[in-house]
């Protein structure tokens, strides 16, 4: 409708300023492939008259700007959705029973049990590490059993792919990356170890505290049921022992003595004595058979049970493992 | 409810916390910010735990010795351990969890050079119509 | 009850088999495909030892189950498991289907990825049946938690275990949904132990109920069960939820396609029914009005789940889509609120975790005869060149429309029986209906599809190993056995409902 | 007494030191003025904060445990800002149009002049 009215009132205005009969502003049909057949008739979209309705209009306009509009909307929607949870969530804690109370539903029998009693029956100092290598033994098996699920996914998914050559990762770093200059060109391929072996000043460090570090870890790891700490946080600072390694002297280095077979292999076989020892616990406990294995005096470090040679599988697991993460994230391998 | 909040502010943080983290989640495009993002979410949960398991002028649940060297085991002296526990557990749970997804982001990287989800799959149906073009192609090759 | 020493010790011997055998699956060689035999051993011990239990739990004089304490300590203070004859069908099923699924698509698992990552396959379902056993068995919400995770984190490992970009970017979506169902979860498990101090499933429910009638906490127990079964509901697919599920079982291999949609999805749904009927009791739900919840949304699953699949054209798409629907029958009997309403779901899941199976592997076998090429109009005329995957697809599609003397009649039929005592029988009269009738839409052109002749006459026939077939006609055998024979299945499921509060 | 107000004193200015850090990470524009202000005023600042807390507690086991803390934090924390500020300069591409750079070469002949 528009363009019928332009073009009439541009007749119309040339014809009074005498410019001749054609409008020069007048909009050329798009010219028709030759090739069609005399019995189609043009595209009625391309005529020139043609008026472009509303639902076409819509359909321009949402796919110039639909992305953003949906974009927007989705933003403004999750953040309603996310006040509105913060908000029942305030309503729900101004609900529950008040912080620090000793008359608190969760301050129950089952922690008397674990408190009073929980020494005596488990031997361990540290009522935590008895309550959950020894009374809810289950839930901490299924846990490691977590851990080696994510290792070997971890793994699978970055350790045996078929690797791509490293000029292919280049290229999609320079892709991210533009306007890089050749002068430091081998710096950000931070997976080359040429890097890695010439900071003497990491070097010196490492040298200091890796020994220091081990100790503290197989300290953390063997008392655990005396002090806070067990195999899980013993292991973790083992493992930042090894990654420090790998990062001063290089992966070569530490590759020498922790190979992934190594790895698997020593997470396997420590995770089937863990095994073997809680299967044997829990299968002499539901069938009420005394499992025989001592307790000992409270305090000691031989004390309570199988907590300690626990604690020392679980810390051999979670330090290959962490290591292992840190080695395929940055060399794709271990 | 104000003053209910007040008493409970630990709790009212981890929520506070656990919103964030679910904002992050629903509002970031790049995958390793969702990532930070679950972390807050569960870090706030253990937040929570650790919230429930505090009673006022109690100590850590390791025993302790009185002056005789005798081990003391009465209730009123020691937090409520179930929750360290819970803690621990669920401490390991995420970090194997958040692992594996960084992996898949990393390969996601490596694959198509992008951190956000939508934009891989933007390339994917690129890399799809490309496919599909070469083999019509190599059809029609055969059908001649 | 006199219980027997292997029948007592079935929950914990076989879920306890399986992680052993997840952890020494590592270090087996890789020669003459060792750790898939290996796993397959380890299911198949299972399928014997839960038959037993079982047969021994049906025989008992007074079948009320038991409960098994793991560890030296009685029930508040150490974990348990509980085994009754629902968890013991249910037990049943998830190997029996997870060992077919595996046998019957071992011949593609070699075709597809590596030696090395055939070996990692195998640790990951040897953990993903110890997760489902697991989640079947357990009494303690915890330990729950911690094996959804386990669950979870196989699960979007065989996702990816093939690597190209389709099922990288499923796995993460998959991964990222996954977690922030478990981050629900988790809250709502912190809001359960700060309310009841317990993390055991009987004495939650003994605490929650004492604190309903002193009308104590209204609210955050209203939030910790939504929180709940929303958090499950993410990581099973219902309707609003799903839009990850289509990418994940569409685009990985044929065997992680039939573990996920035929046991993975259903060990959540199995947590929920357990967190409705042993933690908060069915009269508490239908207080907090959880029930009708549930019922829309699995009404609506059911509806939108045939829709999409109706658009698919992607063989693997179209099934996945079916999966939506199929969940959302089974949220409709949870969501009835009565016991046989359950019995009537938990039917379901027992039908579709083997029918779901048998559709991915025919499919398999079928899109094998096509070139490996998953386009519905491709497959044309691949029913002369593999008879056995074309009968069983026919047979899964006949079940999924709900054909009588097929396993999926059963369900429907127990689930309109159970809809007819409650006071929403019109609407889940009227959701069955069109859905079948959309399944029909959408099932019987695929039929038609692989019987057309004509286009794709230069295909060659390939010569699938026997494992395929035999499973395929075990899969077959046992769809008919349970469409002719549903009554003794149904009593059986009901018996166990019944004692399973 | 005195020795609560040594101690005040020393925590004091270990605080002000470390808030100066902070608002420092914020206000500087480049990553290797950031690294900078944070391995400087971090170091300093553990050094007066763990100093005070040592006046608290007086000479027992657990000042003796706060001195290897601050021992273990002075070993590691300069190396720590080594290494991020050496991968900023191997990894940034744009670092030239921010600061001058110089060569080992370029300073030696720098010194023969």
């Amino acid at each position: 409708m528009n363009d019928e009215i332009k073009i009439i009132w541009l007749k119309f205005f040339n014809w009074v300023m005498g410019n001749g009969p054609r409008p020069e502003n007048e909009i050329i049909p798009p010219e028709l492939p030759p090739d069609l057949p005399f019995t189609r008739t043009p595209d009625k979209k391309h005529s020139r008259f043609h008026e472009i309705t509303i639902s076409e209009r819509l359909i321009q306009w949402l796919s110039l700007h639909g992305l953003h509009v949906f974009a927007n909307f989705y933003n403004i929607l999750s953040i309603i959705v996310c006040l509105l949870i913060i908000a029942l969530m305030l309503m729900t804690v101004a609900d529950l029973p008040p912080f620090g109370d000793f008359h608190n539903p969760a301050n129950n029998e089952v922690v008397e049990r674990y408190i009073k009693a929980g020494a005596r029956e488990t031997g361990a100092e540290n009522i935590v590490a008895g309550m959950i290598l020894d009374y809810r033994a289950f839930d901490t098996f299924g846990e490691s059993a977590v851990l080696f699920t994510g290792a070997i996914t971890v793994l699978m998914i970055l350790g045996t792919s078929v690797k791509k050559d490293k000029s292919e990762l280049k290229r999609l770093h320079l892709k991210t990356h533009s306007g890089f200059e050749d002068r430091n060109f081998l710096a950000f391929a931070p997976s080359l170890h040429i890097y890695r072996d010439d900071d003497a000043i990491l070097r010196g460090v490492a040298s200091l505290s890796i020994p220091v570090i081990i100790i503290m870890g197989c300290v953390v790891i063997i008392s655990g049921h005396l002090t806070p700490g067990g195999g899980f946080s013993g292991g973790a600072i083992l493992s930042t022992a090894l990654i420090l390694c790998a990062n001063a002297y290089g992966f070569i280095k530490v590759h020498e003595f922790f190979s992934e077979r190594t790895f698997i292999v020593s997470s396997s076989s420590a995770l089937s004595i863990y095994a073997l020892a809680k299967g044997y616990s829990f299968l002499t406990g539901a069938n009420h058979i005394n499992s025989g294995i001592p307790i000992g005096t409270i305090g000691d470090i031989f004390s309570a049970g199988l907590i300690l040679p626990l604690n020392i599988c679980v810390g051999i697991v979670v330090a290959g493992t962490l290591y292992g993460f840190y080695a395929l994230f940055s060399e794709g391998e271990i | 409810m104000f003053t209910k909040l007040l008493l409970n502010h630990y709790e009212a943080a981890a929520v506070i916390l656990s919103g964030i983290g679910l904002a992050n989640l629903l509002l970031q495009k790049n995958m390793i910010k969702k990532i930070i993002g679950l972390n807050i979410m569960d870090t706030a949960a253990y937040l929570f735990l650790a919230a429930k398991g505090w009673v006022a002028g109690r100590e850590a649940p390791i025993l302790l010795q009185d002056i005789n060297g005798e081990w003391i085991t009465r209730v009123d002296t020691y937090v409520n351990p179930v929750p360290a526990g819970l803690v621990l557990t669920g401490i390991v749970v995420s970090v194997s969890v958040t692992a594996v997804a960084l992996s898949l982001t990393l390969k996601l990287y490596e694959k198509y050079g992008t951190l956000n989800i939508d934009e891989a799959l933007l390339a994917m149906t690129e890399e799809q119509k490309i496919h599909e073009a070469i083999s019509e192609h190599a059809n029609e090759e055969i059908a001649i | 009850m006199n219980l027997d020493f292997i029948a007592y010790n079935t929950p914990f011997i076989s879920i306890f088999l399986m992680m052993a055998a997840a952890i020494i699956t590592p270090i087996i060689p890789q020669e003459k495909r060792l750790p898939e035999k290996f796993s397959c051993l380890c299911i198949f011990i299972n399928i014997i030892l839960s038959g037993y239990l079982v047969y021994f739990l049906a025989t008992a004089p007074e079948n009320i189950g038991f409960n098994y304490p793991v560890g030296h300590f009685p029930a508040p203070w150490g974990n348990e498991l509980r085994a009754g004859l629902l968890e013991a069908v249910l037990a049943l099923i998830f190997c029996v289907a997870m060992f077919l699924s595996v046998t019957g698509n071992f011949y593609d698992t070699v075709n597809e990825i590596s030696a090395r990552r055939r070996q990692i396959l195998s640790v990951l379902i040897n953990l993903l049946t110890a997760a489902l056993l697991a989640l079947t068995y357990t009494n303690d919400i915890f330990t729950a938690y911690v094996f959804i995770e386990i669950n979870t984190i196989a699960a979007c490992a065989i996702v990816a275990v093939k690597e190209t970009g389709g099922t990288i970017r499923a796995a993460l979506r998959y991964m990222v949904m996954s977690l922030v169902g478990s981050g629900i979860i988790l809250l709502s498990i912190c809001l359960l132990y700060g309310l009841t101090g317990h993390l055991l499933m009987q004495y939650m429910r003994l605490k929650i109920s004492e604190l309903v009638k002193t009308g104590m906490y209204d609210l955050p127990l209203l939030v910790s069960v939504a929180f709940m079964t929303s958090g499950l509901a993410v990581k099973s697919a219902l309707y609003p939820f799903c839009f990850w599920l289509p990418d994940a079982h569409g685009n990985s291999i044929n065997v992680s396609s039939a573990i996920l949609s035929g046991l993975v999805l259903k060990g959540h749904i199995f947590l929920i029914i357990k967190v409705f009927f042993r933690v908060f009791g069915l009269d508490v739900i239908s207080a907090l009005r959880m029930d009708i919840v549930i019922f829309i949304l699995g009404c609506a699953a059911i509806i939108m789940g045939s829709v999409h699949a109706l658009k698919q054209s992607n063989i693997k798409r179209l099934i996945a889509w079916s999966s939506v629907a199929q969940v959302g029958y089974i949220f409709l009997g949870l969501g009835l609120n009565s016991e046989i309403g359950i019995a009537a779901a938990c039917l379901h899941i027992v039908v579709h975790s083997l029918i779901k199976p048998m559709l991915f592997t025919s499919a398999g076998g079928l899109s094998n005869m096509a070139g490996h090429n998953k386009n519905l109009h491709d497959l044309a005329g691949t029913f002369y060149l593999n008879k056995s995957a074309g009968t069983a697809f026919i047979v899964g599609a006949c079940s999924m429309i709900g054909i009588p003397a097929f396993a999926g009649f059963a369900s429907k039929f127990a689930l309109t029986a159970a809809s007819f005592e409650s006071n929403l029988m019109i609407f889940a009269v009227a959701a069955l209906g069109a859905s079948s009738l959309l399944n029909a839409l959408y099932y019987i052109p695929a039929v038609l599809v692989i019987f057309a002749r004509g286009k794709n006459n230069n295909l060659e026939k390939i010569k699938l190993p026997l494992s395929f077939h035999v499973s395929i006609w075990i899969f077959i055998a046992l769809n008919f056995l349970i469409g002719l024979a549903f009554i003794p299945l149904l009593n059986l499921i009901t018996k166990g409902v019944s004692v399973f509060g | 007494m005195l020795r609560v107000i040594f101690a005040g004193i020393f925590l004091l200015s270990g605080l002000f030191i470390l808030g100066t850090a902070t608002f420092g990470i914020f206000r500087f524009s480049t990553m290797l003025n950031r690294v900078h202000v944070a391995a400087k005023c971090d170091t300093l600042g553990v050094l007066l904060i763990l100093t005070g807390l040592i006046i608290v507690s007086g000479l027992n086991i657990f000042s003796f445990k706060l001195f290897m803390v601050l021992l273990f934090l002075w070993l590691s924390n300069p190396v720590a800002s080594h290494l991020t500020a050496r991968a900023e300069v191997r990894t940034n591409p744009n670092l030239y149009d921010t600061c001058d750079f110089f060569t080992l070469e370029e300073l030696k002949q720098d010194d023969n002049n």
